[in-house]
């Protein structure tokens, strides 16, 4: 359920124009591509791509978490601060203790060595005052707070202890345990299964409410995205194609990726058995051709298509606010009805 | 001539001591004081009867003494715990008179009847490997506590010599016989750790591998021409430092004060070193090239049975060049097969002077086809024996002959040897005794050990031998070895390379150090100056 | 040669290490392959009259005791030294991975066994164990390449073994196996190329392990014999002369540390060479 | 914690490893050509004398019962006594070894202070030109044999600035570890290129690693993600290759007393194959394979305390 | 039996499948049996010629295991299984070599499960050649057959594994399973790995194969919505068990087994957002070396009762074809 709001609260998080380039065989090449984006206090934005598409790019350029090859242009504005131009002492106040990250294996994210109470602990030394007691304590609740039963003994437990779904709560305590109020979260899901995944879900919706943080939330699933993105972001080759409020995107998207998508999932099967698929592959980074770059597998793609650079923005003629899309016939989208 | 008459030895004595002092030195003598000396390897037993190894006979001879010492050239004897003996007019016996007072380290007095037990001890068969020495003695009488009468079998012309030589170390029998241990190894065992000594020196300390630490025995009897005790020295402490190059660093860095055994390699470089003595103390060492004189080695025909194509080799080998290369110039060629150190050797100039020509004419003669390979076993880990395997190669070339090194360790060596499996081997030896017999009996004598393994026989050299070890006429026997000598040589049953002096770098501070031809270090009238 | 490597370099697989290493071990070959072309002189020719001479115009790196030429000596010990790389892991190569790829492949009491085998080799000081073999068989290069051999192969056999267990697992075995192969094609012409990466590397690795200890064992005399020039062996002649001819010693020792230095660059390299090409 | 479960296991596993060890080893020392006499004796020894001596060790006897009578003796403690050095093996052995031990200890440290530091320098700097010079340097280390930075060491080093002994071991702790400076430098320079190499690849993968991102994600200072994470995950490889090289660091230590002249168990080693010391042979190769599973198990229980997913 | 009959395709019957698990030495001393984990217990399933059958289930139920018993990767510990009436299990030498070139596998991974070595060319006239179904002359002329009917480029043959995308690998790897003509296909988890639009190509390259040679296909996912829609029937497994079975559309709209209607209700589905609620299904998966008594869904299950925690409940059919493993499935009479 898209949740009601009386006004719109001001955007806690501003990407403008956040660029990633990493250096090839002739210059730089960007491999995320122009991205801006606002994010709401209380708010969850749903990233949506395939791979490579570098919505996970994004989320490690926010936290400033990408290696020295890669460089990062634009601004990340953070409760009025920019976090691509603080200093490095700033950083780790931030980082942490402000914003906070999920990742999708836990198994691999969690130090494998170190018992799970540790970890929490080193976050909690890290940003707070609190004495070894009181942090036990703040570890005890935390991982009561994410439904990890008899929390006291399972923080002295390695990470190979617990099962896949624990070790995702148990992560998420640890992200929490400063109480950030920016979670991102890199396809935390994905490698659930669905029941616990529903789970996981569940208990990100509750956290949200109960804790009022603002989540960006990277998934390759529309499915996913539908059951708890307020607002979501289609990013196809480094950019961002269409965003809008979730149900909206979903229900009547205004760009041919998104249109591709919906359509390529099996229960919107065309008439002869055969689902409709997104012929080719997306493009490599280093061999961008001008022009839009979903043209090459766009059914609608004109010849303009393929020279100018289409802009994100509002669509003419589309009545929902905040609906914006990155397609030269977008317009023609809605004269079709924008169904996938 | 022996000696008929009951001579008193005690003037000759008096005398030989003032003889072994040597030119009295500028500085007197200074008493104490402790000296470090860098050995190559480290003594295994310290029993004069029991022990194997120079190692240990080189350390044994500062601990104990017996009635008779070597003279410091190796070619006589003089007396030590004896005052005087007399033989018996038909030469089977002969009575020693001990020096009164003699005491042992542990202050109890040395009597006839340590003699006689020492000497039973170290004649008996079953009692290590150096009981031969004394085989001619039959009995062994006291009379009084000090007086000693060996009776023997046959005349020994060589029985002073050995009465000289380590084995026959005087040793407290009621120290010894309280050591624990039931077997005679196991009391020798026990003994050599804590031995009771009638030597100049006492074994304070001994960690086996490392170092070992002699102290000053205040019961010895000998002493200075000033009348001063010997030894001097407060201690000797031994360091076992095998290898060459760090041996030689720590001494001349300070650490250590003298170190024996130094490569000829360095002697140059420590001559001109302004504050170490460089010595070459003549020695009984040769160096040869032992060969197989056999017809077959393993089942394949053996060209050095010819005794033409040995004379070729001999022939063939540039022994200066080699001196030159091996030992930096400080040996000489050989002049018989034994050093010219050694009593009775022959001095009549250099054996097979380089002649390639001869040899290659020799070796055509024997009709040896050219590429011949031939077999040469090195002491692996031994430079001097490696220099001399790659220098014969050189040198063998000219003729055809391929020679194929192989560096092995001792113990294989010396298998290879005993089951005869071998044809050339880079051999030294040095003598224990100071008479030709010991040397002679190895390797020209073919009952004892087949001529040192090596399989030459000649029946006229063994007929001699065995004559000369009953001889009662010194120039008789003389006559003898010139025989044995001359027929050795030109059968040249070796290749003969050379003798060396032994190579001992000393601080400048120390003196009156010396290591006899035998291969004794003496060190007890060394003394530390400044 | 230029050429290539200008090539291979733009397709951005061979790295500086790869070419440096690959280089040098190549110079070391070609000299090892052809002394004569590359030594002045005879390298077991006496000069009497030329004993332990400094390095000058006529002798390059100087003369030794025998007034032998230390350069020609140093080249010509090359050909021993390749030898030595070669032939003392050649062996342990082949037998080490047919065991352990055997042995990974089907485990059971074969696989326990041979495991057990090793149990005993590892516990063992490697180069006592050398030594105590050698000692055995006696010194000399033969010899050596026995015992290296009779306990390098263990190295061989618990990589081969490991990695053919992890490919095992991998689908495209289980594929061969649906696709109804043999079990010795599957083993040998699918799991044991793709298992061959890190057993090349380590044998590179080997290869510099074995010069090192080759010239250690010539050192000790229990390696190669003289006249043959080895390099070991040349230190270990120079080394009473380290004050007085420290040309001796220092050659042979440069030469053994470049030739190291060349195989494990190239060990490294090829780290780098068979990690971009699997990734790409 | 390490399970006992996994002690028990190594410890019963050595029972069976250590026999066989010891039965290839006896048969092989007995195999070697000539014996403790011929040792003894060299060329000189007549065949009686041979004969007598060989007999007074009992190897007159079969293998199989000289074997067992072994077994026999070990089971009561018993090492026998040298037959060059006369005295019993147990006093060698409690002698050599703890020099032995010192000195792979002492190379051991060192060279995990000169690789840790640096591994982690030429990591942070990785494809940077500290981090090239540095795996040149170590590659360098790498190709150098001991031997020959031994001698470099004592020639160029002790000899020439005098600061440190030239060879020995010395007496009084200290002045042991100052005799040791430089053999613990010469044998820990291969042993540092080998930690570095390992270390440095494995921090680089660390660093690479999610939980990495993680910690720097959570904004833990950089000591903490060095020390407690990267490092700490990386030491793991790190101890496993120390316990795979143990027997490595021993050999290296055999040639390193052998050039500089410490009196260990490698020179005692080396002696006692020459002089044929079936004896001292037999019990120092058990007691090394002894110390060798020693730093198996003890590698084996750090590694478990360092990564708890072990013990399971 | 089928009604028929004629045999099925491939019939399972009562198939187990246990892995053991190492003891410690300390166990083993104490003698502690031998533990061991039940990958399968007890499975019994039918797939009738021409026919898709979907196994689903979350990951440890089992359904991969299974899929490699199907091919003999692995032997089952009990039970049978049977091809065209014949069983799979006594098969050796030939006759086994003739079942896999009837029953081929496609894999997971579309990154390991080709052998990286090899050109495409070679992997696929590899499996023509070994198995005799050309000779060799004529191999290359079938690679280029089989590349085409996966939509591949005939230039495809020289290259690499490495220089396609995964999509495309799962083209060759389905390419190689063509390759030996087979009448039955397993395709174990083939998309997971996959992104949505390239798994809407794979899915409809599967379905004009299957009309094009008639393939028979047993289709292993955790995909619910891609199981519907391919599948004829469906299999539900839960810890090594089939919970439910039947005609795909049926039990996708009306889940007898409390399992499956917790596995639909927690799936996501674009454009029904429900906001939160409570998780359809709570706790986790039982340790598979240590099941639950009972029916093994039971300490998960919101509607277990007394019986469920003592009693294994049988597979058994309905009247409406469906098989159901729940003591309280409709139409079963609580005892």
């Amino acid at each position: 359920m898209e949740r009601e709001r009386h006004e719109t609260p001001p955007a806690v998080l501003s990407l403008r124009d956040l660029t990633v380039s990493l250096p090839g065989g002739a210059g730089r090449f960007d491999i995320v591509r122009g991205v801006s984006l606002d994010l709401r206090r209380g708010e969850i934005l749903g990233l949506v791509g395939e791979s490579g598409s570098g919505k996970s790019l994004t989320l490690k350029a926010i936290m400033r978490l990408l290696p020295g090859a890669m460089q990062t242009r634009g601004s990340v504005i953070w409760k009025g601060q920019d976090v691509l131009a603080a200093d490095a002492g700033t950083l780790r106040r931030l980082r942490g203790a402000e914003m906070s990250m999920i990742f999708q294996e836990p198994m691999t994210a969690l130090n494998p060595v170190l018992s799970i109470g540790r970890q929490i602990d080193e976050s909690l030394k890290a940003h707070t005052a609190l004495d070894r007691r009181a942090r036990h304590r703040r570890a005890v609740e935390l991982l009561d707070l994410v439904g990890i039963p008899s929390a006291e003994r399972r923080l002295r437990d390695y990470p190979f202890r617990f099962s896949g779904g624990m070790r995702q709560r148990a992560m998420i305590a640890i992200a929490l345990a400063c109480d950030p109020q920016l979670v991102l979260a890199d396809e935390p899901t994905t490698a659930l299964d669905v029941t616990i995944q529903d789970q996981i879900l569940q208990l990100l919706l509750r956290l949200r409410d109960e804790l009022g943080l603002s989540v960006i939330f990277v998934t390759h699933d529309l499915g996913v995205v539908s059951e708890i993105c307020d607002r979501t972001a289609i990013m196809y080759a480094g950019e961002i194609v269409e965003t809008g409020a979730t149900r909206t995107v979903l229900s009547a998207p205004l760009h041919p990726y998104t249109q591709g998508l919906l359509r390529s999932m099996p229960g919107a099967a065309s008439a002869d058995g055969r689902l409709n698929a997104i012929p080719g592959q997306p493009p490599q980074p280093a061999a961008r051709a001008p022009g839009c770059a979903f043209a090459p597998r766009c059914a609608m793609a004109g010849p303009a298509c393929s020279v100018t650079d289409p802009v994100l923005g509002p669509v003419l003629g589309s009545v929902r606010a905040g609906h914006a899309s990155a397609c030269l016939r977008a317009t023609d989208l809605i004269a079709e009805g924008g169904q996938p | 001539m022996p000696n008929r008459r009951n001579t008193s030895l005690l003037a000759l004595a008096v005398a030989a001591v003032l003889g072994l002092s040597g030119p009295a030195p500028a500085a007197a003598q200074q008493m104490g004081g402790t000296l470090n000396f860098g050995r190559y390897a480290d003594s295994m037993l310290l029993d004069p009867v029991m022990n194997e190894n120079n190692v240990d006979i080189w350390i044994l001879t500062n601990l104990y003494s017996g009635l008779l010492r070597p003279t410091d050239d190796g070619a006589g004897v003089v007396p030590a715990l004896a005052e005087s003996r007399s033989w018996a007019p038909d030469h089977l016996s002969v009575t020693f008179t001990l020096r009164p007072g003699i005491k042992f380290s542990d202050g109890s007095p040395i009597t006839a009847g340590d003699v006689k037990w020492s000497l039973d001890r170290a004649r008996n068969p079953d009692n290590g490997v150096w009981n031969f020495m004394l085989g001619s003695i039959a009995s062994i009488e006291t009379e009084g506590a000090d007086k000693v009468t060996l009776k023997l079998k046959n005349y020994d012309p060589t029985l002073e010599a050995a009465l000289a030589t380590f084995n026959a170390s005087i040793m407290p029998e009621a120290a010894y016989e309280a050591a624990p241990g039931t077997t005679e190894a196991e009391k020798a065992q026990a003994f050599s750790e804590h031995p009771v000594t009638s030597g100049p020196f006492t074994l304070a300390s001994w960690t086996h591998g490392t170092d070992m630490v002699l102290k000053r025995n205040p019961n010895y009897y000998a002493k200075d021409d000033k009348g001063n005790p010997l030894p001097y020295l407060d201690e000797v402490h031994f360091e076992v430092i095998p290898d060459d190059a760090t041996r030689i660093l720590k001494l001349t860095s300070g650490e250590i004060d003298g170190t024996e055994m130094v490569p000829y390699s360095r002697v140059g470089e420590l001559k001109k070193n302004p504050a170490l003595n460089m010595e070459l103390f003549p020695s009984t060492k040769i160096t040869f090239l032992n060969f197989n004189s056999r017809p077959t080695v393993g089942d394949k025909p053996n060209p050095l049975a010819d005794v033409r194509v040995r004379q070729a080799l001999n022939y063939a080998l540039n022994k200066e060049a080699l001196i030159k290369i091996v030992t930096h110039g400080v040996a000489q060629p050989m002049q018989s097969y034994m050093a010219t150190t050694t009593p009775l050797a022959m001095k009549n100039g250099p054996l097979y002077a380089y002649d390639m020509a001869k040899a290659k004419a020799l070796i055509k003669e024997a009709g040896l086809p050219a590429g011949t390979e031939l077999h040469i076993l090195s002491l692996s880990g031994n430079q001097d024996f490696m220099q001399i395997a790659t220098a014969a190669q050189q040198m063998f070339a000219p003729l055809g002959i391929k020679l194929v090194i192989e560096q092995l360790d001792k113990p294989t060596i010396a298998a290879r040897q005993k089951a005869h499996d071998f044809q050339i081997v880079v051999t030294t030896w040095t003598n224990d005794i100071a008479d030709p017999s010991q040397l002679t009996s190895y390797m020209a004598y073919y009952p004892l050990i087949q001529s040192y393994r090596g399989g030459w026989q000649n029946k006229e050299v063994d007929a001699l031998f065995e004559e000369s070890q009953k001889e009662v006429d010194p120039a008789r026997r003389a006559g003898e070895y010139a025989t044995i000598q001359k027929i050795y040589t030109e059968a040249a049953p070796i290749g003969f390379l050379y003798e060396s002096p032994y190579p001992v770098a000393l601080s400048k501070k120390v003196n009156g150090f010396v290591q006899i031809p035998l291969g004794n270090n003496i060190f007890d009238r060394t003394w530390i100056g400044k | 040669m230029s050429a290539v490597a200008a090539i291979a370099r733009r397709r951005g697989r061979i790295s500086l290490p790869l070419l440096i290493g690959a280089g040098i071990v190549l110079i070391w070959i070609v000299v090892g392959l052809f002394p004569g072309l590359f030594a002045p002189y005879d390298p077991d020719a006496f000069d009497y009259d030329a004993l332990l001479q400094a390095p000058g115009l006529a002798h390059p790196f100087g003369t030794d005791s025998f007034g032998r030429d230390i350069l020609s000596r140093v080249i010509w010990a090359a050909r021993l030294d390749i030898q030595i790389a070669v032939f003392s892991t050649i062996f342990a190569l082949g037998f080490g991975t047919v065991l352990g790829a055997l042995c990974g492949f089907y485990g059971g009491w074969f696989d326990a066994i041979v495991s057990r085998v090793i149990d005993v080799v590892v516990i063992f000081p490697f180069l006592v164990l050398i030594i105590a073999i050698i000692a055995f068989l006696g010194p000399g290069l033969f010899n050596m390449y026995v015992a290296l051999a009779a306990i390098n192969w263990v190295s061989y056999c618990k990589l081969m073994r490991g990695e053919i267990r992890l490919q095992k697992q991998l689908d495209y075995a289980a594929a061969a196996q649906v696709l109804g192969y043999r079990d010795l094609r599957i083993l040998f012409r699918h799991l044991v190329p793709n298992a061959m990466t890190p057993i090349v590397v380590f044998w590179m690795t080997d290869m510099a392990l074995a010069v090192l200890l080759g010239s250690s064992l010539g050192y000790l005399g229990l390696g190669a014999q003289p006249p043959e020039a080895e390099w070991g062996v040349l230190i270990a002649d120079g080394k009473n002369y380290i004050e007085t001819a420290w040309w001796m010693s220092v050659w042979p020792g440069v030469a053994i540390i470049t030739l190291g230095f060349g195989l494990s660059l190239l060990g490294d390299g090829l780290v780098v060479y068979f990690g971009k090409k699997e990734r790409s | 914690m390490p399970s006992g479960n996994l002690v028990l296991r190594r410890v019963v596993q050595l029972v069976p490893t250590l026999f066989f060890a010891l039965l290839l080893l006896f048969v092989m020392v007995r195999l070697l050509p000539g014996g403790p006499a011929t040792a003894a004796l060299g060329d000189r020894g007549t065949d009686a004398d041979i004969a007598r001596i060989e007999a007074s060790y009992g190897l007159n006897r079969s293998i199989a019962e000289q074997f067992l009578s072994y077994l026999w003796q070990i089971a009561h403690g018993d090492l026998g006594v040298s037959y060059s050095l006369k005295v019993p093996v147990t006093e060698l052995v409690l002698q050599r070894l703890p020099v032995t031990l010192t000195l792979t200890a002492c190379g051991s440290v060192l060279a995990l202070a000169i690789a840790v530091p640096l591994a982690a320098l030429a990591a942070s700097r990785r494809d940077r030109t500290t981090d090239l010079i540095l795996r040149g340097l170590f590659q360098l280390g790498l190709s150098s044999p001991v031997f020959y930075i031994g001698i470099l060491l004592l020639t160029l080093v002790a000899a020439k600035t005098g600061l440190f002994p030239v060879g020995g071991y010395g007496s009084g702790f200290l002045d042991n570890l100052h005799h040791l400076v430089l053999p613990s430098f010469a044998l820990a320079l291969n042993f540092a290129a080998v930690l570095f190499r390992n270390l440095r690849s494995a921090m680089i993968e660390a660093m690479d690693a999610d939980y990495v991102t993680f910690a720097i994600a959570r904004g833990l200072s950089p000591r903490v993600v060095l020390f407690g994470h990267v490092l700490r995950n990386a030491l793991i490889s790190t101890v496993t290759l120390f316990g795979l090289n143990v027997g490595w660091l021993i050999g290296g230590a055999v040639i390193t007393e052998s050039v500089f002249a410490i009196p260990g168990v490698g020179r005692l080693m080396i002696d006692s194959i020459f002089a044929r010391d079936y004896p001292v042979i037999q019990g120092l190769l058990l007691v090394l394979v002894l110390t060798v599973s020693v730093v198996f198990l003890l590698t084996d229980i750090v590694e478990g305390l360092l990564d708890p997913r072990l013990n399971r | 039996m089928t009604p028929t009959g004629h045999p099925p395709l491939i019939e399972v019957h009562g198939l187990a499948k246990r892995f053991a698990v190492e003891r410690g030495l300390i166990e083993r001393l104490a003698g502690r049996p031998r533990r061991q984990a039940a990958a399968l217990d007890g499975v019994s399933l039918r797939l009738e010629a021409g026919e898709t059958l979907a196994i689903v289930g979350e990951s440890g139920c089992g359904k991969s295991t299974l899929a490699r018993c199907l091919v003999r990767l692995h032997s089952a510990d009990e039970g049978s299984i049977a091809y065209l009436g014949h069983d799979v299990g006594l098969m050796r030498g030939e006759e086994l070599r003739d079942y896999r070139r009837h029953v081929q596998m496609i894999f997971q991974d579309p990154y390991s499960s080709l052998n990286p070595r090899m050109t495409v060319g070679q992997t696929l006239s590899e499996a023509i050649v070994v198995n005799g179904l050309r000779p060799r002359a004529e191999a290359p002329a079938r690679v280029a057959e089989l590349l085409d009917l996966v939509n591949l480029p005939p230039d495809a043959a020289t290259r690499y594994p490495r220089e396609f995308s995964g999509g495309q690998r799962q083209r060759i790897g389905i390419a190689r399973a063509l390759a030996l003509e087979p009448s039955c296909i397993i395709a174990d988890e083939i998309l997971s790995a996959l992104d949505v639009s390239v798994q809407a190509q794979i899915i409809n390259l599967l379905i004009s194969l299957q009309k094009r040679l008639g393939l028979s296909m047993i289709f292993v996912s955790h995909d619910l919505r891609v199981v519907r829609f391919l599948s004829h029937r469906v299999a539900v497994m839960y810890l090594g068990r089939v919970v439910e079975e039947g005609e795909t559309e049926a039990v996708f709209s009306a889940p007898a087994h409390p399992y499956t209607r917790a596995l639909l209700a927690a799936a996501p589905e674009v454009g029904l957002s429900r906001g939160r609620h409570d998780s359809a299904m709570t706790g986790e998966l039982p340790s598979p070396m240590n099941l639950p008594p009972g029916c093994v869904f039971h300490p998960r299950c919101p509607l277990a009762t007394g019986l469920c925690r003592t009693e294994v409940p049988w597979l058994l059919g309905t009247e409406t074809g469906r098989s159901v493993a729940c003591h309280l499935a409709p139409g079963r009479a609580p005892r």
